[in-house]
C-alpha cells in the first residue's frame, strides 16, 4: 500500500562538513581561553609561568572558526551581512536567532583572544616595536589589574557562551532529535574545556622548559573532571533523546558515538589519566590528550550530522 | 460520431461545458473527465455545490470519482449492459417522459413485418449476411403511408432530387401499444437486462446500478433535467458507436435532448479533433459532413450522387446547394454545371481507408508516401509495433512536428530496433523531418469540444527552419499547381483548378515569416456570392446553380460581412456567451433546443426555460439561437407533399432528421439498437446472446502479429484497459519534451489492486511486465485499492489498466503500452478497442528495457 | 544507513524526549517584525490572446511577448470558458515554444542511412513535392472496370486533430485535389 | 518604515480540488524553476513531485483513504505550500533578517540578502524551505510578491481550475472558509475542518479547509516557534558554564597533589 505523509515533512538543513570542524576549532578555543583566564584569575597560587601560552591557541582558532562559518554558507561572499544589514543600513541584530548572537559572540570573544594573545607576546618577549608596547601595557592591565579578576570572568563567560552558542542554535529547530533535549549546550560546553585543556597541555609539554610541570599536572587534572563529567553528560543526552536516540545510536553514527568518542575519547584517556605509568608519564599525557581531541571531533560529527541524514 | 448523428440528426456534442452547471444530475460514463477536462470540470463541481448529484461510472476510482457523490463501479466493455439495463427500468418503471417521447421521437413510428429482433435471433438482428458478414438495413423500414407527390415541376437542382425521392408518411401508434412500434421494440429487446443480470455481467453490485437508475428517473422532469459525458471510454469498442446509441436513446427517452441542464456532452481529446472532422481529414466524408463519392454506389454523375445520399425531408434536402457550392470553392470559375461543377475530377473511395487500412496498405507497399502532420502513430496507434513494420515499408515519409516525435525515430530508436530484431541499415524508408511552429507562433482556428470556433492570434515568429503546416501546405500546393502547370492529361484537370492563389501570405508587421492570407481562406469557408464575391450571411443563401461557393456550410455564417470574422470575438457573458466565438451551426450553443420548448411553445418549467415561442413578436427566442425555422410557429401543420422543413410540423425539434423527431431507432452498420456484446478479448462468455459473443459486424485485420486473445485466455486471465492522466497528453508527442510536464508524471505505470498485486508478489515501485500476443512491454507497479476485482456472478475478474502516454523518446522515456492492444475495427467508424481486452501480468522486466 | 521512511515506519508517532518547554516553562515572545517593501519587476510585454492547443475544452489564454520572444503564458480572464484557470497542461504552454528540446532544422534521413544529415528547408520542400508527383504520375487510377474514380492511392495524409482548422481545410483540399484517398487523423484512433 | 497595506492570503479548498497539479506547474512555469533535479517514480499514488523543495514551491499531496472493502472510498489531495505564518518560525531564525515581512502581510525571503545558511529550514514547522539548487539561496513561495505589486493575483491561485486555490484578504477568505465548512459539515463531510486559523501560529495566511485530520495530510496539529527550546537552551548553558567553571577550579587548586604526580620527574625528559 502506498505510504502516507510521514507525521511532518520536515527537511534537513544539509549543514556542510565545516559545522563539525567549526564546532571542533570553536570547542579548542573557548576551552584554551576558559582555562587560561578562569585558573589564572581564581586559580589560586601557583606556578603561572605557561598558561598565558593558552591564548596563542585561542587566537589562532578563532579565524580558523570564522573561515569555517564563512565556508558553511552557500553565498560565502555575503558573509558581512550577519552583522550589518545592509539593505536597511543598519546593525544586524535579531535576538531570536542564536546564529544571529553568535555571529556576534564570535566577534567579542575574537576581540578578548586578541588582547589575550597581545598579553602572552608581551610576556614572551617577541615583539619589540614601540607602538606594540602600548598595547601590551593595556593588555598586561586588563590580565593582571586591578580589574582582571572581572575581565578575566567576563572572558570565560563569553568563551563559555561562545561555546554553548551552536547547541542552543541546534535546539531552536524543529528537529526532533536536537530540539527533543536541552543537554546539547552543556555537552559542547564541557567537552569544550577538555579539548582545550588538553591542548594546552599538548602546547606546554612542546615548550620543554620544566617549570611548567606542576601547571600541566593541574591541568591534567581538569582534564580528568571533565572527562568524567563529560561521559556523565553524553549518556544523559542518549537517554534524554527518548526515541530519538535512534539518530545517534544507528549505523555507523553509534559506532562513532560510542566507540570513538566515549570509550577510546574519554575512557581510556581516563585510564592514562588516572594510571600515567601505564605508558609512561608524558607518553600517556600526550596519548589521552589527543584520544581527547579525536573524541571530541567524533563527538560534534555523530550530534551535527546523525540527526542531519534523518530527514 | 455518428452516434449522435444517426439519433440526433448532427454528429456533434449536443451541450457545452458550461452547460454542465445548469443540470441536477450529471453522469460521467466512459470518460474521466476531472482528468483529462480538468477546466471543464469546473461546471461540474459548480452543479455538484449547487446540490446535483454528480454519478461517476468507471472500473477505476480516478480523480472524477474522488469528486462525484456517487462512484459507480463496472467493469470495462459493458456500458451496453449497463445502460440497456438503464433504458429497461426506465420503461418497466413507467419513468421515462411520456410526453417528450410521443412528440419528439420515434417512439410511435411502427416498424416493417420483415424485421426481426436480436430476441427473435438469438443476438442478430433481421438482414445479416454471414458471408459478408454484414446487414442488409431495408428490413428495418418504417412502414409506410402512400407517398402523396407534389403536383407542380421541380425548379432546381434541390426540387428535382427531392421530388423523386419523397416517400410516404411513416404509419404511427401514439398509444405506444401497437407491438412492431419503436417503443415496443425497444421494450422486447431491452427485457432482459434486468438489475442481476446486468450485475452479473459488468460486476456492479445491484444496490448500485439502481442508485443510478433512481437518480436519473428523478433528475428527467419538466422541472428537472440530467445530462450525459462521454468520451473514449465509450467510443473505443468494437461496438463504441452503439454504447452513444444507447446513451442517446436513454436521453431521449428521459426527455433531456436539447433542453437546459440536458443533452450529452462528448469531451473530445484533442485542441481540434471536433474542426478535424468538421473539415474533414478523414476519408469518408468531404467538407460540413457531405458523403465522399464511393466507387461501390452509384456515384456516377452528380446527379447520381446526390440521388443517393439526398433526403427529401428535413434540412439535408438542400445537400445539393452545398455540394455545388463546394465544388465551386474549389475549382471555382472552372467548375460549371456542363462538367457537373468539376464533380467527376474529384477521387471516389475504393472503399474503407481508414487509418488502419491505411497502415495495412502501407505495410503492403500499396502507399508509397506518407505525410504525418502533428500526429504519432509510432507510439499512438493500436498495435504501435505494426504500426512501425508498416512506416518501414514506406518509399518516404514526411513528418511534421515541433520535437523529434518517435514516428520520426522509429529507424534507430524504436524497441526493436535497439533489441536487434530489425536493423536500421535494413530499413529503406527516406525520412523527411521539418520542424513545426507552434499554437503560439501561428494564427488560425481552433473548435473545441463545443462546436465553438476560436481564433488564435500569432504572438512571434517561429524560430529557425520552424514554418507554420498550414504555410508549409500552401507552399507545397503552390509548387504542386507549378509541376502540374502544362499537363494537358483530363486527370490532372482537379490540381491545375484548385483555387490557390488568393491565399498569397499578406505581410504583417512586427512579423518577418509570413502566414497565408487567413482572412480569404475564412471567407472561401463562409461562402460568398461568385457573381459579387460578397460572404453570404448564413447556409440558408447558398444555391445550388452555382452561384455561390462555399467551402464548408456548417460554418457559413462565420463570416457574414467582409472582414468581420465572429470566431474572433471575445466578449463573454456568463451563460451562452453568444459573442465569444463562433459555434457552428449559425452560432446555436446548444442543438435541438426547440426540444426544450412544449410542443405548443411554451417552455417545459420556468426553471429549466431555454428557447420558447414569443406569441407577440412571433418568433422563436430565448437565451441560445433557436436550433429551428424562427418564424415558424409551433402549431404549423405539415404540408403532406411538401420537401425539406415544409415536411415538419411546427413541433419537430430534429430538423435536420427526416421525419423531424429524433430517432431511438436507427439504422447503422451493426443493427438499429444496441447491444450488448463481449470485446474482442474478453475473460467471460456472453451471457445475454450465447450464439454471439461478439459484435457479429466486426471489422477484423489481418495483418501480422495481431491475433486475438477471443473468450477466457487462460494465457491472458487479467482485464485490461488503457486511458490517459492529466500530465501528459494523448501520445506524450506534446508532453514528454516539457521538463515541467515530465518531471509530474515521469515513468509509466501499471495500476493494480492490492489483491491482485499480492498474488503477482508486487508491490508500489516494482517493475512488472505486461503481455498480450501482439507485444510485451514493462511498466512501475501502482498498488491502489482504487481498483479492485470484479465479481461476475459466481466468477472473480481481476481489472488493471495504464495510461498511454509513454514512448522511446524525450525527457522521459518508457515502454509504448499500444504495443498491446489489437487491430480490430468498429462497423461503423472503424474505432479500435483499446478501452478492453486482456493481458497477462508478471513481475520482472522484459530483456532490452526501453528505458 | 537507515532511510527516514524506514525509520519513521518503526517508530510510528513521535514520542518526543524531555521537550525543553516542559523544562525551561519560558515562552520566547517573537521579535515584532517591521514591514520591509522590496520593489520587484514582474514579466510584461505585449498581450496577445489565444488558445491552449491540448485538449478539446478550449481554454482561452493570454500570451506576453516582448522583444520577439514569448515570455509568459496564462489564462484569459475574460474567456467565458476558462475565466483565466489552465490546467498543468495549459500553465505548462510555455515550454512548447520556448524549450531547449525543440528541432529547429530540417533533417533527412537517406534509406538504409544511419544518421540524419540537415538540409536546407527549400530543398526539402522540392524533394518532397517531386516524390508526390513521381508517385501520382506512376500509380494514379483513373477507371475501375469502366467507372471513372480518379484515385492516387500512393499517397496518404495522417494528422489533423492538433492543427488548426485553416490546416485541416487546406490539406483536404490540396491533397482531394491530387486524388488522395488516404486521408485520416487522430479522430478515429 | 513601510506600512501593511493589506492582509493577503489564499484559502485552498481541498474538497473541489482535483488533485491536476496545474497549481505546479504555474508557479514553475511564473518564477522559471528549473526541473525537479532528482525526479522520479516515487509510488505514492499519483504524487512524484514527492515534497517542497528549492525547485518545487507548491507539491500537491495524494491521499488514498480506503477501507479494505472498499465501502469507504476517499481520495484526497492537497496543494501544499509556504503558509506565510503570522509567527513565522522562517523569520525568527533568520541570521540577516532576509526574511521579511512585507506590505502584503506575506513572508518574503530576500534574495539579495541571504546567505544561503540554511537555518530558516529546521526553523520552519512545515518543512516548507530549502536551499535552490540555482541560486544557492533559500527558496519557497513568495506569494507571487511580484504579481501583487502589479496588481495581479499569484499564478496558481489564477490557475487553479475549480477556484480550490482562492486569494484575497485574509479575513474575508476566513469567512468564506467558515461558509463554506458549514457547508460541507450539513451534507455528511463531518470531518471537513479549517486549519490555520489564529489558533495555530497565530493563524496562517495561506490556510486550508482540509476533510480530515492535518496528520492525515502530514501536517503538525500544533506546530510552534522553534524559540520555545531557545531559552531552555540559554538555561542549561548558563548552569553547565558554571558547573564545569567550578569542577575545573576545584580540581585546579587541590592542594594534595597526587602521589605519581610528585615524582613526574619524567615530564620534561
Amino acid at each position: 500500500m502506498p505510504y502516507e505523509y510521514e507525521i511532518t515533512q520536515l527537511q534537513s538543513p544539509d549543514f556542510p562538513w565545516q559545522i563539525v570542524a567549526y564546532v571542533f576549532a570553536n570547542g579548542i578555543a573557548a576551552g584554551a581561553f576558559i582555562i587560561a583566564a578562569l585558573m589564572a584569575a581564581f586559580g589560586g597560587n601557583f606556578v603561572k609561568a605557561g598558561l598565558h601560552r593558552a591564548y596563542y591557541i585561542s587566537f589562532i582558532a578563532s579565524p580558523i572558526c570564522g573561515l569555517l562559518l564563512i565556508g558553511k554558507l552557500q553565498i560565502k561572499s555575503r558573509f558581512i551581512n550577519v552583522l550589518w544589514n545592509s539593505r536597511d543600513g543598519v546593525i544586524m541584530f535579531n535576538p531570536n536567532s542564536p546564529m544571529s548572537i553568535g555571529g556576534w559572540v564570535l566577534s567579542v570573544f575574537a576581540v578578548f583572544a586578541t588582547i589575550g594573545v597581545i598579553y602572552a607576546i608581551g610576556k614572551d618577549g617577541w615583539i619589540q616595536w614601540k607602538w606594540f608596547g602600548k598595547l601590551v601595557t593595556m593588555a598586561r592591565f586588563l590580565h593582571e589589574g586591578v580589574i582582571s579578576k572581572g575581565y578575566l570572568l567576563l572572558g570565560s563567560v563569553v568563551a563559555g557562551w561562545f561555546a554553548s552558542y551552536i547547541g542552543i542554535l541546534v535546539t531552536t529547530t524543529h528537529l526532533p532529535p536536537w530540539n527533543a533535549t536541552p543537554l546539547i549546550p552543556v555537552l559542547w560546553i564541557v567537552s569544550a574545556m577538555a579539548l582545550g585543556a588538553s591542548t594546552v597541555i599538548l602546547l606546554l609539554l612542546l615548550s620543554k622548559n620544566n617549570q611548567n610541570l606542576d601547571l600541566i599536572n593541574r591541568i591534567n587534572r581538569i582534564v580528568g573532571s571533565m572527562v568524567v563529567l563529560n561521559i556523565i553528560v553524553i549518556v544523559a543526552f542518549v537517554i534524554g533523546l527518548g526515541q530519538w536516540s535512534y539518530a545517534v545510536n544507528s549505523g555507523h553514527y553509534g559506532i562513532l558515538l560510542w566507540g570513538v568518542a566515549v570509550v577510546l575519547g574519554l575512557l581510556v584517556p581516563l585510564i592514562l589519566i588516572m594510571k600515567p605509568a601505564i605508558l609512561g608519564r608524558r607518553k600517556s599525557l600526550i596519548t589521552s590528550s589527543v584520544l581527547i581531541l579525536l573524541g571530541g571531533l567524533a563527538l560534534r560529527y555523530v550530534v551535527l550530522m546523525g540527526p542531519q541524514a534523518m530527514w | 460520431m455518428p452516434g449522435l448523428g444517426a439519433t440526433n440528426g448532427r454528429g456533434g456534442a449536443t451541450t457545452t461545458t458550461r452547460e454542465m452547471a445548469e443540470s441536477d444530475c450529471i453522469v460521467i460514463m466512459g470518460s474521466n473527465f476531472a482528468e483529462n477536462h480538468p477546466v471543464g470540470f469546473r461546471f461540474v463541481l459548480q452543479a455538484k455545490n449547487k446540490g446535483a448529484r454528480v454519478i461517476h461510472i468507471d472500473p477505476r476510482f480516478t480523480r472524477t470519482s474522488a469528486m462525484a457523490t456517487d462512484y459507480i463501479p463496472m467493469r470495462s466493455g459493458t456500458d451496453i449492459a449497463f445502460l440497456g439495463g438503464l433504458i429497461r427500468y426506465m420503461i418497466e418503471n413507467n419513468k421515462y417522459f411520456k410526453e417528450y417521447v410521443v412528440q419528439y421521437t420515434n417512439a410511435p413510428f411502427i416498424i416493417k413485418e420483415e424485421f426481426a429482433d436480436t430476441e427473435d435471433l438469438d443476438g442478430i438482428f433481421s438482414g445479416f449476411d454471414e458471408q459478408t458478414r454484414t446487414y442488409d438495413p431495408s428490413s428495418w423500414e418504417y412502414e409506410r403511408e402512400e407517398p402523396i407527390k407534389p403536383d407542380n415541376e421541380p425548379t432546381t437542382l434541390t426540387e428535382k432530387i427531392a421530388y423523386e425521392k419523397l416517400l410516404g408518411r411513416p404509419k404511427r401508434d401514439d398509444t405506444l401499444s401497437h407491438p412492431r412500434c419503436v417503443f415496443q421494440i425497444i421494450k422486447k429487446h431491452y427485457s432482459r437486462y434486468t438489475p442481476e443480470m446486468v450485475s452479473e455481467i459488468t460486476g456492479t453490485p445491484v444496490e448500485d446500478f439502481l442508485k443510478v437508475a433512481e437518480a436519473l428517473a428523478e433528475n428527467s422532469t419538466p422541472e428537472r433535467t440530467s445530462t450525459f459525458v462521454y468520451a473514449m471510454g465509450w467510443t473505443q469498442h468494437t461496438y463504441g458507436v452503439q454504447c452513444i446509441r444507447a446513451g442517446a436513446i436513454l436521453q431521449g427517452l428521459l426527455g433531456n435532448m436539447g433542453r437546459r441542464g440536458g443533452g450529452i456532452l462528448a469531451l473530445r481529446g484533442h485542441a481540434n479533433v471536433q474542426g478535424a472532422t468538421d473539415h474533414p481529414t478523414l476519408y469518408h466524408i468531404l467538407p460540413g459532413y457531405l458523403d465522399m463519392p464511393s466507387a461501390e454506389k452509384n456515384h456516377d454523375t452528380l446527379e447520381d450522387y446526390l440521388k443517393d445520399v439526398t433526403t427529401p425531408t428535413g434540412w439535408w434536402v438542400n445537400y445539393p446547394k452545398y455540394m455545388v457550392s463546394l465544388l465551386k470553392a474549389w475549382f471555382g470559375d472552372a467548375a460549371t454545371p456542363e462538367n457537373d461543377f468539376g464533380y467527376n475530377y474529384l477521387p471516389k473511395n475504393l472503399g474503407n481507408h481508414s487509418h488502419y487500412s491505411i497502415f495495412r496498405d502501407a505495410y503492403a507497399g500499396i502507399v508509397k508516401g506518407m505525410m504525418v502532420v502533428g500526429q504519432n502513430p509510432a507510439v499512438g496507434g493500436q498495435n504501435a509495433t505494426f504500426h512501425r513494420k508498416a512506416l518501414a515499408n514506406l518509399d518516404w515519409l514526411v513528418v511534421r512536428d515541433p520535437f523529434l516525435i518517435e514516428t520520426a525515430t522509429f529507424w534507430y530508436d524504436a524497441p526493436e530496433v535497439k533489441s536487434g530484431q530489425v536493423k536500421t541499415e535494413d530499413i529503406k524508408t527516406e525520412v523527411f523531418y521539418l520542424p513545426s511552429a507552434v499554437f503560439a507562433e501561428t494564427g488560425g482556428s481552433f473548435t473545441n469540444t463545443s462546436r465553438m470556433m476560436q481564433m488564435k492570434e500569432k504572438a512571434a515568429d517561429p524560430p529557425g527552419d520552424c514554418r507554420s503546416d498550414l504555410s508549409f501546405t500552401y507552399e507545397l500546393g503552390k509548387r504542386l499547381k507549378e509541376l502540374y502547370k502544362d499537363s494537358t492529361l483530363k486527370r490532372d484537370w482537379a490540381i491545375k483548378n484548385l483555387t490557390w492563389d488568393h491565399y498569397e501570405p499578406v505581410p504583417q508587421e512586427p512579423f518577418k515569416i509570413h502566414e497565408p492570407n487567413e482572412e480569404a481562406l475564412i471567407k472561401e469557408i463562409n461562402g460568398y456570392d461568385t457573381k459579387t464575391g460578397k460572404p453570404v450571411a448564413g447556409f440558408a443563401e447558398l444555391k445550388d446553380d452555382g452561384s455561390t461557393a462555399c467551402g464548408n456550410w456548417i460554418y457559413s455564417g462565420v463570416m457574414p460581412e467582409e472582414g468581420k470574422n465572429l470566431a474572433a470575438n471575445r466578449e463573454g457573458d456568463d451563460y451562452t456567451y453568444l459573442n465569444w466565438g463562433f459555434a457552428w451551426p449559425a452560432n446555436r450553443r446548444l442543438l435541438y433546443n426547440r426540444a426544450s420548448a412544449r410542443p405548443d411553445g411554451k417552455p417545459w418549467s420556468e426553471r429549466k426555460k431555454y428557447v420558447w415561442w414569443d406569441e407577440k413578436e412571433g418568433k422563436w427566442t430565448g437565451y441560445d439561437i433557436p436550433d429551428f425555422a424562427v418564424n415558424k410557429a409551433p402549431d404549423t401543420k405539415p404540408k403532406m407533399d411538401g420537401i425539406g422543413l415544409d415536411a415538419h410540423s411546427g413541433a419537430d425539434p430534429f430538423i435536420m432528421l427526416p421525419d423531424g423527431v429524433m430517432q431511438l431507432f436507427a439504422p447503422l452498420a451493426d443493427g438499429p439498437l444496441p447491444t450488448h456484446y463481449e470485446p474482442v478479448d474478453t475473460p467471460v462468455e456472453n451471457k445475454l446472446y450465447s450464439k454471439q459473443p461478439h459484435n457479429p459486424a466486426t471489422l477484423y485485420y489481418d495483418v501480422p502479429d495481431n491475433e486475438l486473445h477471443g473468450i477466457a485466455n487462460s494465457d491472458y486471465p487479467y482485464v485490461i484497459t488503457t486511458y490517459r492522466v492529466t500530465e501528459h497528453h494523448l501520445s506524450g508527442a506534446m508532453t514528454r519534451w516539457l521538463p515541467w510536464l515530465a518531471e509530474l508524471m515521469p515513468e509509466l505505470f501499471l495500476e493494480i489492486s492490492p489483491e491482485l498485486a499480492q498474488k503477482l508478489d508486487l508491490e508500489s515501485g516494482d517493475y512488472a511486465v505486461i503481455e498480450t500476443s501482439r507485444g510485451q512491454i514493462e511498466a512501475r507497479a501502482l498498488v491502489t485499492r482504487r481498483m479492485r476485482p470484479f465479481k461476475l456472478g459466481d466468477q472473480f475478474i481481476h481489472q488493471v489498466g495504464m495510461p498511454i502516454h509513454w514512448g522511446y523518446a524525450g525527457v522521459v522515456k518508457g515502454s509504448v503500452p499500444n504495443e498491446l492492444s489489437a487491430i480490430v475495427g468498429d462497423p461503423n467508424v472503424t474505432i479500435h478497442e483499446s478501452k478492453a481486452f486482456t493481458c497477462n501480468v508478471r513481475k520482472g522486466r522484459i530483456k532490452q528495457g526501453v528505458v | 544507513m537507515l532511510s527516514r521512511r524506514d525509520f519513521l515506519k518503526r517508530s510510528g508517532i513521535a514520542a518526543a524526549g524531555l521537550t525543553l518547554a516542559s523544562v525551561s516553562g519560558i515562552q520566547m515572545k517573537p521579535v515584532k517584525a517591521q514591514i520591509t517593501k522590496i520593489k520587484l519587476n514582474a514579466k510584461s510585454g505585449r498581450q496577445v490572446p489565444s488558445v491552449c492547443p491540448y485538449c478539446a475544452v478550449g481554454c482561452g489564454t493570454l500570451i506576453t511577448e516582448s522583444e520577439g520572444k514569448i515570455v509568459h503564458i496564462e489564462g484569459n480572464p475574460d474567456s467565458p470558458v476558462n475565466h483565466g484557470t489552465l490546467c498543468p497542461k495549459g500553465a505548462a504552454n510555455l515550454q512548447m515554444p520556448v524549450n531547449e528540446n525543440r528541432q529547429t532544422k530540417v533533417l533527412y534521413r537517406a534509406p538504409y542511412s544511419t544518421e540524419w544529415e540537415e538540409k536546407p528547408l527549400d530543398w526539402a520542400m522540392e524533394q518532397i513535392a517531386q516524390r508526390i508527383k513521381k508517385d501520382r504520375d506512376e500509380n494514379f487510377i483513373e477507371k475501375i472496370d469502366g467507372k471513372t474514380v480518379n484515385v492516387n492511392p500512393a499517397l496518404a495524409s495522417i494528422g489533423g486533430s492538433t492543427l488548426e482548422n485553416e490546416w485541416n481545410y487546406l490539406q483536404a483540399k490540396l491533397f482531394r485535389g491530387l486524388g488522395a484517398v488516404n486521408i485520416e487523423n487522430h479522430a478515429r484512433i | 518604515m513601510a506600512q501593511l497595506e493589506s492582509k493577503k492570503g489564499m484559502f485552498v479548498d481541498t474538497s473541489v480540488c482535483t488533485g491536476c497539479k496545474a497549481c505546479e506547474t504555474a508557479c514553475k512555469e511564473w518564477n522559471e524553476l528549473p526541473m525537479n533535479p532528482d525526479f522520479g517514480f516515487t509510488g505514492n499514488s499519483y504524487d512524484n513531485t514527492g515534497r517542497l523543495s528549492g525547485e518545487n514551491w507548491r507539491h500537491v499531496k495524494f491521499v488514498e483513504d480506503f477501507s479494505e472493502d472498499r465501502s469507504e472510498q476517499r481520495w484526497m489531495f492537497l496543494s501544499d505550500s509556504c503558509k506565510h505564518c503570522q509567527l513565522a518560525g522562517c523569520m525568527e531564525v533568520c541570521p540577516v533578517n532576509a526574511i521579511v515581512r512585507t506590505e502584503f502581510d506575506t513572508v518574503y525571503i530576500d534574495h539579495e540578502t541571504c546567505i544561503g545558511c540554511g537555518y530558516c529550514i529546521t526553523g520552519c514547522p512545515f518543512g516548507v524551505i530549502d536551499i535552490g539548487k540555482l541560486t544557492g539561496t533559500a527558496n519557497k513561495c513568495t506569494l507571487c510578491y511580484d504579481r501583487l505589486q502589479v496588481g495581479q493575483q499569484p499564478a496558481c491561485a489564477q490557475t487553479c481550475p475549480t477556484d480550490s486555490i482562492q486569494f484575497g484578504d485574509v479575513d474575508e477568505l476566513m469567512l468564506k472558509a467558515k461558509d463554506r465548512e458549514k457547508f460541507l459539515r450539513d451534507n455528511g463531510d463531518s470531518k471537513a475542518q479549517i486549519y490555520g486559523d489564529s489558533d495555530i501560529l497565530g493563524g496562517l495566511n495561506v490556510f486550508y479547509l482540509l476533510q480530515d485530520e492535518p496528520e492525515k495530510y502530514g501536517l503538525p496539529s500544533n506546530p510552534q516557534l522553534p524559540q520555545k527550546n531557545m531559552v531552555g537552551g540559554y538555561w542549561s548553558s548558563i548552569l553547565s558554564f558554571v558547573a564545569a567553571g567550578f569542577i575545573s577550579l576545584l580540581s585546579f587548586r587541590s592542594r594534595r597533589l597526587s602521589k605519581d604526580e610528585q615524582e613526574s620527574s619524567d615530564i620534561s625528559v
